[in-house]
């Protein structure tokens, strides 16, 4: 906003400006510039402009092995890692036919949906915080480092696991590890209840929600928005029900569908998800059957045969679809990540004409974004 | 004390001051101490015994920093107006008892005079946020003026029907016909105006968006205008911003004391001297910090719609109710 | 807009039901660890930066520089130099540079070590003011820790008791080798 | 057809570079929703190839449609009309591999800085 720079004042019906809501701003959570065309407190035209993290993974995927590239996958997503490294890994085992014994889906099933809410917390606290109240993140970062706690027992670090190998898992589960996440679970359920006193029946909050940023169906269709962004708009499209991978199949969970298509919607369509996967993780924990977690026929360096395969996948912000393409090399020849935040942040344009300040930005918290997931 | 009156006057005035300068630090320190109670977790300890030093520690910081004017700011303004905030603070507590015999100037205007004080707080932010040629303290300035004014009407309403119940605009009077049990505060002296409650709660959401705080803060919204009026001051000017937003929640709520809760008055009718009265102030000191820290923002025109289409009706008609009350009973 | 009473009632009872949960918080315990006074133990399987095993019997490093680390690495971090000693059969380590400002702490290096000859340390709070003392010659520290006459640490090098002893304020020892 | 359990997609269409939108029009009409748009560099045959992914909210169908351009001159009409969501993953074809999508609104770059030149996925790219 330097000063000196005098906008060109072309003849225009009304006195517009163009409001930077720059890369550091404390509403968009990362390196992501909108530029807002406001009159007066109303957006004219709101125009994201990414690439300020685009650190240009999918050529990394060209320059390295196929097991080399494992740790790339944690770092598009860092808030749901353990989706991303499943989408890799399951797109490859897909490509090379290599089999993961049962307990090892279980255990992926797990780490994921805990992942997912560890994922979903996060954005809850940061919602709020860009509506202003700033209590509730730090209850969420409270339930949040339980989680954190359980998967660095298990696999060593807090937010880039590398945990997933091709044909299983690195490490096997604990006991103590189960025990961990039983407590978690029995202990989320009244959290949940406290968050929603709390939270989701204050009545700032809803006035500050219901009615907002609406978005309908068909523009989810059109922009290929998916995960909550879509379930909020009425359409109950679910990855994990629509093209079930892993052990979803065998796992009964519900997929929380809200018609308003508004924030609310969004809002609890997230809590829900919450709840739905802290019952997915209870039933995984019963059902987790004994045996390897590691496929022994893995080659040490993997040529998986030539063709496209690409696999998809339910992360924490929507359908995270991984394309890659092998010509018989131990190094990949395409990998493409299709990622949840980049189609749902597309909407935004559209989406915020019209809107005011606040609303827009209670609009972006509400896509749930992580801006290296936009910028890959 | 019987000391010539410029004399006495000048020790009350150093006196309030001193009040207004002490309470306005330390209050950041229970502020962020209690907020750090709500979310669980320890607050500032390091400096000094729990923390005790932290805002004198804050003060020397703000000190050292480089107070910097942007270019093309409008220098006096941007200069002019952080005093502005501080000085309606100090002056509106010249008018208010604060125990029997304590209290600098006994004017019989004395909640005309206090209000119209409150109102200067209003244009030293706005001219904050014109004066410093910033986009985001552009809106935030015209968010703290509309806002402002949508506020002060059900706050007079509801200080006239007050004072129609008390008769008199006098201050110390109106704390000592609050004399003898908590019943005869203003609070419950149902038998003129049964809905007493719903005047007192009128006037303390409107008290919290006068002074810009907890689910009315538009002006100061982080995470939208980053620091809203207040964006382009560096060092101690941002310093007496922030302590004039505390000096403003101590007059603010000593004001609501003395109006509703009976100023010096004590609860039981014996004993009442100033500690009656700083008890309750701080009472609603820490209800204004604990409402803060659970509520989120509201949206400005939903302000807008609260105060003009909630607050206004139901100040005119509590207006209205103890005028017939009066007329006829 | 309508305001309907019942909104009002409903909407100011949710108000004070959400400011009744803040004050039930307000009298709990703090939940935050107390970091420069009170610290956590790592978990066994922490990843720190990597560090070479010390051979029980012969007290100097198992490794014999196949080099399956430096192979494996992505993000190539990892130069190991080796000498054949007089009187022995296999290599032994002479020279092991960690680049530790390029390390993204995967573990492939100590999934690629068949004689499991490193391990990941659990040190995590590693602050300092230029780079390049973040390349560590691994061998060298084995080495000073050898003559140091500090007993080699025990498999999970404690950094600073549990949270639950009483917080004695020792500084973190590993300052940056 | 394909079978999904070992490719990740049930149809899979190879198309003229003519035909993509009138491809993307049919499946619109369908209730398709866009999926990506990959690029992919066949230096060896000297070829491009696009790739649109679609998949349906509603059912579990995945159609996949192909099509190769030559590598020295490649164009591929945009559908973005459509599908507005194909608007940035044009955009970020283009910037990479240099696709030139025709009647694209803006086809300046993305991801990569404003006066970006260079086509960093090409094989041929050098850093």
């Amino acid at each position: 906003m330097s000063t000196s720079q005098v906008i060109p004042a072309p003849e225009q019906p009304h006195e517009t400006f163009v409001l930077n809501v720059g890369p550091q701003h404390p509403a968009t959570h990362g390196v992501l510039r909108l530029k807002l065309t406001m009159d007066g407190e109303y957006i004219t035209r709101a125009e994201p402009v990414c690439g300020y993290i685009h650190r240009m993974h999918e050529k990394m995927g060209e320059n390295r092995t196929w097991a080399q590239y494992l740790p790339n996958t944690g770092r598009i997503d860092y808030l749901a890692a353990m989706a991303y490294g499943h989408a890799y890994v399951a797109a490859v085992e897909r490509a090379a036919k290599i089999e993961v014994p049962p307990r090892a889906e279980y255990i992926r099933v797990i780490t994921t949906e805990l992942n997912r809410i560890s994922s979903h917390l996060v954005w809850f606290g940061a919602f709020l915080l860009d509506l202003g109240g700033f209590t509730p993140l730090l209850y969420a970062f409270d339930d949040r480092e339980k989680i954190l706690d359980l998967l660095e027992a298990l696999t060593g670090s807090r937010l880039t696991y590398c945990y997933y190998r091709f044909g299983g898992v690195c490490n096997d589960v604990d006991d103590d590890f189960i025990r961990g996440v039983r407590e978690f679970v029995a202990g989320m359920w009244p959290r949940m209840k406290f968050y929603r006193e709390l939270v989701t029946d204050n009545i700032i909050l809803r006035k500050r929600l219901i009615g907002i940023g609406v978005i309908s169906d068909e523009m989810c269709r059109k922009y290929g928005a998916t995960g909550p962004v879509i379930r909020g708009s009425g359409v109950g499209y679910d990855v994990r029900k629509m093209e079930p991978y892993s052990v979803y199949r065998d796992l009964d969970f519900d997929v929380p569908v809200f018609s308003e298509g508004d924030c609310m919607a969004r809002y609890l369509v997230r809590m829900e998800e919450m709840v739905q996967s802290l019952r997915i993780v209870e039933q995984a924990l019963d059902k987790l059957p004994a045996g390897p977690v590691m496929t022994s026929g893995v080659p040490r360096v993997l040529k998986p045969p030539a063709g496209d395969y690409c696999f998809a996948v339910e992360a924490a912000r929507g359908r995270l679809l991984v394309r890659i393409v092998s010509d018989n090399k131990e190094i990949p020849y395409r990998v493409r990540w299709r990622t949840p935040s980049f189609c749902n942040l597309s909407l935004f344009e559209e989406a915020s004409a019209g809107m005011m300040l606040p609303d827009a930005l209670a609009l972006l918290g509400s896509l749930d974004l992580v801006i290296p997931d936009i910028d890959r | 004390m019987s000391l010539p009156e410029p004399f006495r006057l000048l020790s009350f005035l150093v006196g309030v001051m001193a009040f207004v300068g002490f309470n306005a630090a330390y209050l950041v320190w229970v502020e962020r101490k209690s907020a750090a109670r709500f979310q669980r977790r320890p607050g500032p300890t390091e400096v000094g015994y729990a923390g005790l030093l932290q805002p004198i520690a804050d003060g020397i910081k703000l000190l050292s920093k480089q107070l910097i004017v942007p270019p093309g700011a409008d220098r006096i303004l941007f200069m002019v107006a952080p005093l502005m905030v501080m000085i309606p603070a100090m002056i509106s507590l010249v008018v208010l008892p604060f125990g029997g015999s304590l209290m600098a100037r006994d004017i019989n205007v004395g909640l005309l005079m206090m209000f119209a004080f409150g109102s200067i707080n209003v244009m030293s932010i706005m001219l904050s946020g014109w004066s410093s040629r910033n986009k985001y303290a552009i809106i935030s300035a015209a968010r703290i003026v509309s806002q402002d004014v949508a506020y002060e009407i059900p706050m007079l309403l509801v200080v006239i029907t007050l004072l129609m119940i008390t008769g008199t605009m006098n201050l110390n009077e109106i704390v000592q016909q609050q004399e003898g049990w908590f019943w005869h505060w203003n609070l419950f002296r149902l038998n003129v105006n049964p809905l007493m409650p719903l005047t007192f709660l009128i006037f303390f959401t409107c008290m919290l968006a006068e002074i810009n705080r907890a689910p009315f803060d538009m002006a100061e919204a982080e995470s939208e205008l980053v620091a809203g009026a207040f964006t382009e001051y560096a060092g101690m000017g941002f310093g007496v911003f922030f302590v004039a937003e505390y000096a403003n929640i101590v007059v603010g709520c000593s004001f609501a004391t003395v109006l509703f809760l009976g100023g010096w008055q004590s609860p039981f009718g014996l004993w009442s001297g100033v500690w009656w009265f700083l008890l309750k102030m701080y009472a609603l000191v820490f209800t204004v910090i604990w409402v803060r820290w659970t509520f989120p923002r509201t949206q400005f025109y939903n302000l807008l719609n609260l105060s003009w289409q909630l607050l206004i009706p139901a100040s005119l008609f509590t207006l209205i109710l103890v005028a017939a009350m009066m007329k006829f009973l | 807009m309508k305001i309907s009473l019942k909104g009002i009632g409903t909407g100011f009872r949710s108000l004070m039901t959400g400011m009744r949960i803040t004050m039930g918080q307000f009298f709990k315990q703090p939940v935050t660890v107390h970091y420069p006074h009170e610290t956590l133990t790592m978990p066994p399987r922490f990843r720190g930066h990597i560090e070479l095993v010390r051979d029980p019997q012969t007290g100097r490093a198992i490794c014999y520089a196949c080099k399956a680390c430096e192979k494996s690495c992505p993000s190539d971090c990892i130069i190991v130099e080796g000498a054949k000693r007089e009187g022995e059969k296999r290599k032994s380590v002479t020279e092991f540079k960690l680049d530790f400002t390029k390390c993204s702490l995967c573990g492939s290096c100590v999934e690629a070590c068949k004689s499991n000859a490193i391990r990941f340390s659990k040190a995590y709070n590693l602050a300092s003011t230029n780079k390049d003392e973040f390349i560590m010659d691994l061998f060298q520290k084995l080495e000073a820790e050898g003559q140091g006459g500090e007993p080699p640490k025990p498999a999970a090098s404690e950094t600073a008791p549990t949270r639950t002893e009483p917080p004695k304020p020792e500084p973190p020892k590993e300052e940056v080798k | 057809m394909v079978d999904h359990a070992a490719k990740g997609f049930h149809l899979d269409a190879r198309v003229r570079p003519a035909r993509v939108v009138a491809a993307a029009a049919l499946l619109d009409q369908n209730g398709f929703a866009m999926d990506a748009v990959t690029g992919v560099d066949w230096i060896a045959e000297n070829e491009m190839e696009v790739v649109y992914d679609f998949f349906h909210p509603a059912h579990v169908w995945r159609v996949v449609v192909r099509t190769r351009v030559p590598r020295s001159q490649p164009e591929v009409p945009t559908i973005s009309e459509i599908y507005p969501g194909a608007n940035w993953h044009e955009r970020e074809t283009h910037e990479f591999f240099g696709i030139a999508f025709l009647g694209h609104p803006n086809l300046t770059p993305l991801l990569l800085p404003e006066d970006a030149t260079y086509h960093p996925l090409r094989k041929d790219f050098v850093a």
